[in-house]
């Protein structure tokens, strides 16, 4: 039985205008989350997965940042055009979000009980006093050894670690039906993200949510998710589970990407790279976004831009014209130009 | 593959060499046309500079012409501006005046920029007990508040405008010097100082060159700000008589003037003042727009 | 806490020491014979000798300090040139009118100064913003001397709503509090100003944010704290320039303040005059500093770590 | 390995490198950071060392007191047998062109405000590396050598991105003919495919110019495809030293052990035998007593809590610094 769809994105677009001219950061992406699941967004620095999770909550610094299309789909309502009370009731209630940075993320002058019972408080009617023990319970949940004394602490009086353990009890404060973790382990060590993800694991088993994982690192990835999108400059490339993908990437992004990174089990000689440069977001060009850099690349990539569709009756996706009807038709044409 | 590479691009790179500079040179045009407050800073900042230097072509009459029949007379056809007390006309005394007003801010900054530049980069730079001594040194200079420094220097050294630009210089340093070290503390620790250390580069090689250049941009800010405040303090001082000395048309002198007949002429008082103000402005504007321009985060 | 104040109190006696040197300089720096001017002018060669005798003028410059510095500390400032009374004495008179001038005046810098800031902090770039933001600008550039005299003519001149000058009534106090407020109140306007657009860019406004607070919780709760951490130091420092200003705004007010006292005493080269005001005046500064420094560190507690 | 038999390139030998915290008040005792704290090994010709390890555990100080970036506490530094802790700063400057760093940061290690030319230019010239006629010819065949455009030459570093910032910072250390290159987390601030081609030009330069690197970072999956050998560091000391394989395949102190199974990997069997390490690290201004991983380590005993453990060798080509080194080697990991 097919699980209940909890948030759908649909052609989102955010641009950027600066001076220099207009950056689509984020260009049309796809993707679907279900209820209870872990979708990963993966992608290189720039291909606009960072904008992306802002922008489910619409957390765009604006100006000079603006949703210019697409739908945002929670339970069927559309955050891109909700009232700002609305959306203020959907931010650290039903969907809410942690950063890559525990080290600013979190208010340096306040403590970090009160920046927790804050957000309790705000969606929940609790009194004060049942608020700062919800808080103090929350910090609990994470692991924060000594959670009472804690919670009266600053930040800058904790770790990084445990900066991104209160950071998850605040998220988690008001029992989210969505997670959005925006790179939550880039900035620690191994040995912690290790630690961070078992605890998010844990707590998803727990609460039922579903998570929105947004990481460069492929690693944490596999370790962590069930779905993957992998976004390419400011679209979604292919959109599948997470084994199959790892399994047999499907688009020759993809593929690079898996390809060049180093195997800690094995010995390699040479890793394998992928040549070129990302287009730049202010002039992307017509057609396949990739093309420049893709091996297999044909006329029909560069004339025309492909879409993400499923490919042959199953649930993957991806945005190649390889795994189109058009790529045997391209190939004789081909053929008929070039012999 | 390397000896083909030596043979053929001289004609390209003398192309790449040119292509870099109209780069450059476009974006600083870029940041001037888009910032409108550094642009309209600079255009004032530009037209002072032109009275300074075309003064006697401007002046209708000689700045220290007396003629008693005249004095005091309010702003006319003839007068401009009007005439003081000794019925010399204002405006020309203003024109004239604009030498020593700006003169002595000018050196007065380049004065104590000069020397707070040192003092910050070797403090920034050699850190331990060298930042320690400038520290203090720094410390005690700014321990005097606003303008007392200034004044007890003058007290030792005697009244007059050549005073009064060391005084105002000397005022200068600490300020120059807190910032230059800030920053130098901050560029010494990048990649590319080591980088240069690791290279066998010795520290006046990596001060001059490498530390320097880049701590210009808020050397830049912080000296047109501190042009500003320059002249207002320079100004202030000859107010007290302490500066310029009658019959010199400083504008302090000449606002110091004008109080005196702030009843019965009060546009003695007006115009000297919104000169400088205007002046001033001037460099704030531009100081504030170079800064937003140069480094947003020096948004101090 | 109380660790802190003793390190702070420890830290500023090499800057007061210093104050000192500096201040004992300038009658060494001074072309001539010290002793020739303490004496004042026409005194005979023999009354030099017996000054130069009494005051230790042809002991060794460092031993003269000391000596100086012990003086100092013992609230020995010397006489006047002029009237031959202890410095001290004279200070003693004129520094509670400075003070009095000061402290209104950081007043009217304090809660202009925050209150504009705010105002305009709140909503960057609105129109209400940018107003605010030329007038303060125009606050920074306007000479106080001159501000002080339009001021003066508007409402004492032509309107006479308020004295012209002197120190007799509370109404003799609005005018140059206001001339010296305003300067002031320019800079921590727009301090607090960049120091809010600063705060609104960090992180943590972005996490308010997605807890879904209200805007205005945003501003004032997490980031108007924030911002005001530095503006604590600024308005420090404000005191400082506020000081030295006195001496200006006093003499265009006609007010017998420390400020007059030392440009009055420059004039009349009454140097162990301009010594003693000057000390005096910077004293008072690194204190307020000091305070200044214990606010800052009560309402920031990661200072130390730094 | 037959490395072993040459005669080190670089000899480290008790190196200590402390840095002294500011004193929160005049009464207060001094407090030091102990960043590395007693650390030797060899570096041989034509080998990849590797130095891993988490943020804190001194890896990146050992670099830089190496290159007498930060004037080591104590200990000594040989280069080809001779010292060079004990040169002077003028001695020391002549004999940089030696050993050359590459840095983590491409946007912090290029002058903004140099071209590349005067940037290649200038360390030529203070290493008197050739004559200025023949420089010009050297410098696009650096270009060349590292894959960038000779017009590039003109630019300023802000044009450029950065994985190609990382080549001109591997053109400007080959430029002096280095014999030992220490790359500083070198690929770390890059993306995967960025970072692949950097590790590639990398191992080809190594192999084509006989070059000796010290390679220090903290992503195990890098280390182990360009290393010959690793050392990995905990809180300022040397846990394990250890030929790649061994290493990779026999991790035997609990500490690498953890390490290696922390990596998140996209391979399905790596996946279940976790060791999740408990807390943090602790600080290396009171570093805990006997062995600084006993407060963190499942294993410890009460032994681990007094006495040091000494670095020792398991085999000839594997040293670990644990006192229960052999029992859990023959343990399965947990």
């Amino acid at each position: 039985m097919e699980p209940e769809v909890v948030l759908q994105v649909k052609n989102l677009k955010t641009y950027f205008t600066t001076s220099k001219g207009t950056a689509k950061a984020v260009d049309g992406v796809d993707f679907t989350l279900h209820k209870g699941e872990t979708l990963g967004i993966v992608g290189e620095s720039g291909c606009g997965k960072s904008m992306t999770s802002l922008s489910l909550l619409r957390l765009i610094p604006s100006p000079p940042g603006k949703i210019v299309d697409g739908e945002i789909l929670l339970n069927n309502k559309d955050i891109v055009t909700m009232k700002e009370d609305e959306l203020r009731k959907v931010r650290g209630n039903q969907i809410s979000m942690i950063f890559q940075e525990p080290m600013t993320s979190l208010n340096p002058i306040i403590p970090v009980g009160e920046q927790i019972a804050e957000t309790v408080r705000l969606h929940q009617r609790l009194s004060r006093k049942a608020a700062w023990q919800k808080a103090v319970d929350l910090l609990e949940l994470v692991g924060l050894p000594s959670p009472e004394k804690r919670a009266k602490q600053e930040p800058f009086q904790l770790s990084g670690g445990m900066r991104q353990r209160v950071m998850i009890a605040m998220a988690l404060a008001c029992t989210p039906e969505v997670l959005i973790a925006d790179e939550p382990t880039t900035a620690l060590d191994v040995t912690i993200q290790a630690q961070i993800l078992e605890l998010m694991k844990d707590l998803q088993k727990q609460i039922g949510m579903s998570i929105i994982f947004i990481t460069h690192d492929l690693g944490v990835v596999s370790e962590v998710c069930d779905q993957v999108a992998v976004m390419y400059a400011g679209q979604v490339v292919e959109h599948r589970s997470a084994r199959d993908l790892f399994n047999s990437p499907l688009h020759p992004y993809t593929q690079g990407l898996l390809a060049s990174l180093p195997k800690i089990h094995e010995n390699q000689e040479e890793l394998q790279t992928i040549e070129g440069a990302v287009p730049s977001p202010y002039d992307y060009p017509a057609g396949c976004r990739f093309a420049d850099r893709c091996q297999h690349a044909r006329a029909i990539c560069r004339a025309e831009a492909p879409v993400l569709e499923a490919v042959g009756g199953t649930e993957s996706k991806v945005r190649c014209f390889m795994y189109t009807e058009k790529w045997e038709t391209a190939a004789e044409e081909e053929e008929v130009l070039c012999p | 593959m390397a000896s083909k590479a030596t043979v053929s691009p001289n004609v390209d790179l003398a192309k790449a060499r040119q292509h870099t500079r109209r780069e450059r040179w476009q974006s600083f045009r870029r940041v001037m046309t888009q910032n409108k407050a550094a642009m309209a800073g600079a255009i004032i900042i530009a037209a002072y500079f032109l009275i300074m230097l075309v003064a006697p072509v401007l002046a209708p009459y000689d700045p220290f012409e007396i003629s008693l029949e005249d004095k005091l007379t309010p702003p006319s056809a003839d007068h401009w501006m009007g005439t003081d007390d000794k019925g010399r006309d204002i405006l020309s005394r203003i024109l004239y005046g604009s030498r020593l007003s700006i003169g002595v801010g000018v050196a007065s900054v380049a004065f104590g920029a000069f020397f707070g530049i040192i003092l910050g980069l070797i403090a920034g730079y050699y850190g331990k007990w060298v930042d320690t001594i400038v520290s203090r040194l720094l410390d005690v200079m700014l321990a005097f508040p606003g303008i007392l420094l200034a004044l007890a220097i003058i007290s030792a050294l005697g009244p007059g405008l050549v005073n009064v630009t060391i005084a105002v210089g000397v005022f200068s340093i600490p300020l120059f010097a807190r910032i230059v070290r800030g920053s130098t503390m901050e560029v010494k620790q990048l990649e590319y100082i080591d980088a240069i250390r690791t290279l066998g580069a010795n520290d006046f090689t990596i001060i001059v060159k490498h530390i320097f250049p880049n701590v210009l941009s808020p050397i830049i800010v912080q000296g047109s700000m501190r042009l500003a405040t320059a002249i207002l303090s320079a100004a202030g001082l000859s107010f007290l008589g302490l500066g310029a000395q009658p019959p010199s048309p400083e504008w302090g002198a000449m606002l110091a003037n004008g109080r005196d007949f702030l009843f019965s002429a009060p546009y003695m008082a007006i115009f000297p003042g919104m000169m400088i103000s205007v002046l001033v402005l001037g460099f704030n504007l531009f100081g504030d727009g170079l800064r937003d321009a140069l480094d947003p985060k020096l948004k101090k | 806490m109380f660790l802190f104040i003793v390190k702070r109190l420890v830290q500023i006696v090499p800057v007061i020491l210093g104050v000192t040197l500096v201040v004992f300089l300038i009658m060494q720096m001074v072309p001539g014979d010290p002793a020739a001017i303490l004496a004042g002018e026409g005194a005979s060669q023999e009354t030099i000798e017996q000054y130069r005798e009494d005051l230790g003028l042809n002991r060794p410059v460092l031993q003269q300090y000391v000596s100086y510095v012990g003086n100092v500390f013992q609230g020995d400032l010397g006489n006047s040139l002029k009237n031959k009374q202890p410095v001290l004495d004279e200070i003693m008179l004129r520094l509670p009118i400075t003070m009095e001038l000061a402290f209104y005046s950081i007043l009217i810098t304090i809660v202009l100064g925050l209150g504009a800031g705010i105002i305009s902090a709140v909503k960057p770039y609105s129109i209400r913003d940018v107003s605010v933001m030329v007038i303060a600008l125009l606050g920074i550039s306007l000479p106080s001397f001159w501000l002080g005299l339009l001021l003066m003519y508007v409402f004492s001149v032509k309107l006479h709503w308020l004295p012209v000058a002197g120190w007799d009534g509370p109404l003799n106090i609005i005018l140059p509090a206001v001339t010296l407020g305003l300067g002031g109140a320019a800079i921590v306007a727009r301090m607090t100003r960049s120091s809010m657009l600063d705060v609104i860019g960090q992180d943590y406004i972005r996490t308010a944010r997605a807890k879904g607070l209200k805007e205005h919780f945003v501003i004032y709760k997490h980031a108007l704290r924030n911002a005001l951490i530095p503006v604590i130091t600024v308005v420090g420092l404000q005191f400082g320039s506020l000081l030295g200003g006195t001496v200006l705004i006093e003499s265009v007010f006609a007010i017998n303040g420390l400020g007059r006292m030392i440009v009055d005493a420059i004039r009349t080269r009454d140097l162990p005059m301009v010594q003693g005001g000057v000390l005096v005046a910077s004293l008072v500064f690194v204190f307020v500093n000091l305070l200044v420094d214990v606010l800052y560190r009560a309402v920031n507690k990661r200072i130390d770590l730094n | 390995m037959s490395v072993m038999e040459k005669e080190p390139i670089l000899e480290v030998n008790h190196l200590k490198q402390y840095f002294p915290l500011k004193k929160e008040s005049l009464f207060s005792p001094k407090q030091t950071v102990k960043a590395v704290d007693d650390i030797s090994f060899k570096l041989y010709p034509g080998e990849t060392l590797s130095i891993v390890g988490e943020s804190g555990c001194g890896k990146s100080t050992t670099g830089r007191s190496i290159l007498r970036l930060d004037e080591p506490t104590e200990g000594e530094v040989l280069f080809n047998g001779a010292s060079m802790t004990s040169l002077s700063k003028k001695e020391l400057r002549e004999m940089r062109g030696d050993i050359q760093v590459i840095f983590q940061d491409p946007y912090a290690s290029l002058n903004p405000r140099q071209t590349i030319r005067k940037m290649l230019q200038e360390a030529m010239t203070i290493q008197n590396v050739m004559p200025k006629k023949q420089m010009e010819a050297r410098m696009l065949e650096l270009m060349s050598l590292v894959g960038l455009r000779p017009e590039y030459l003109e630019r300023y570093p802000h044009e450029f991105s950065g994985g190609q910032r990382q080549r001109i910072g591997i053109a400007r250390a080959l430029c002096v003919n280095p014999k030992v290159i220490i790359c500083d987390e070198a690929v770390s601030a890059l993306d995967v495919s960025i970072q692949a081609q950097i590790i590639n030009l990398l191992k080809r330069m190594q192999r084509d110019l006989d070059l000796t690197f010290l390679f220090i970072s903290h992503d195990l999956s890098v280390v182990r495809h360009i290393s010959d050998r690793v050392i990995v560091m905990y809180l300022g000391s040397i846990v394990e030293i250890a030929d790649k394989d061994s290493l990779f395949d026999r991790p035997s102190h609990p500490y690498t052990r953890a390490l290696l199974s922390a990596i998140p990997s996209t391979d399905e069997q790596q996946k279940k035998t976790r060791i999740i390490l408990k807390g943090d690290v602790p600080s290396p201004i009171n570093p805990p007593t006997g062995c600084r991983f006993h407060t963190r380590c499942p294993f410890a005993t009460d032994l681990c809590k007094t006495d040091v453990p000494e670095l020792r060798a398991l085999t000839p080509t594997h040293k670990v610094a644990c006192h229960y080194a052999e029992t859990l080697l023959s343990s399965p990991p947990v």
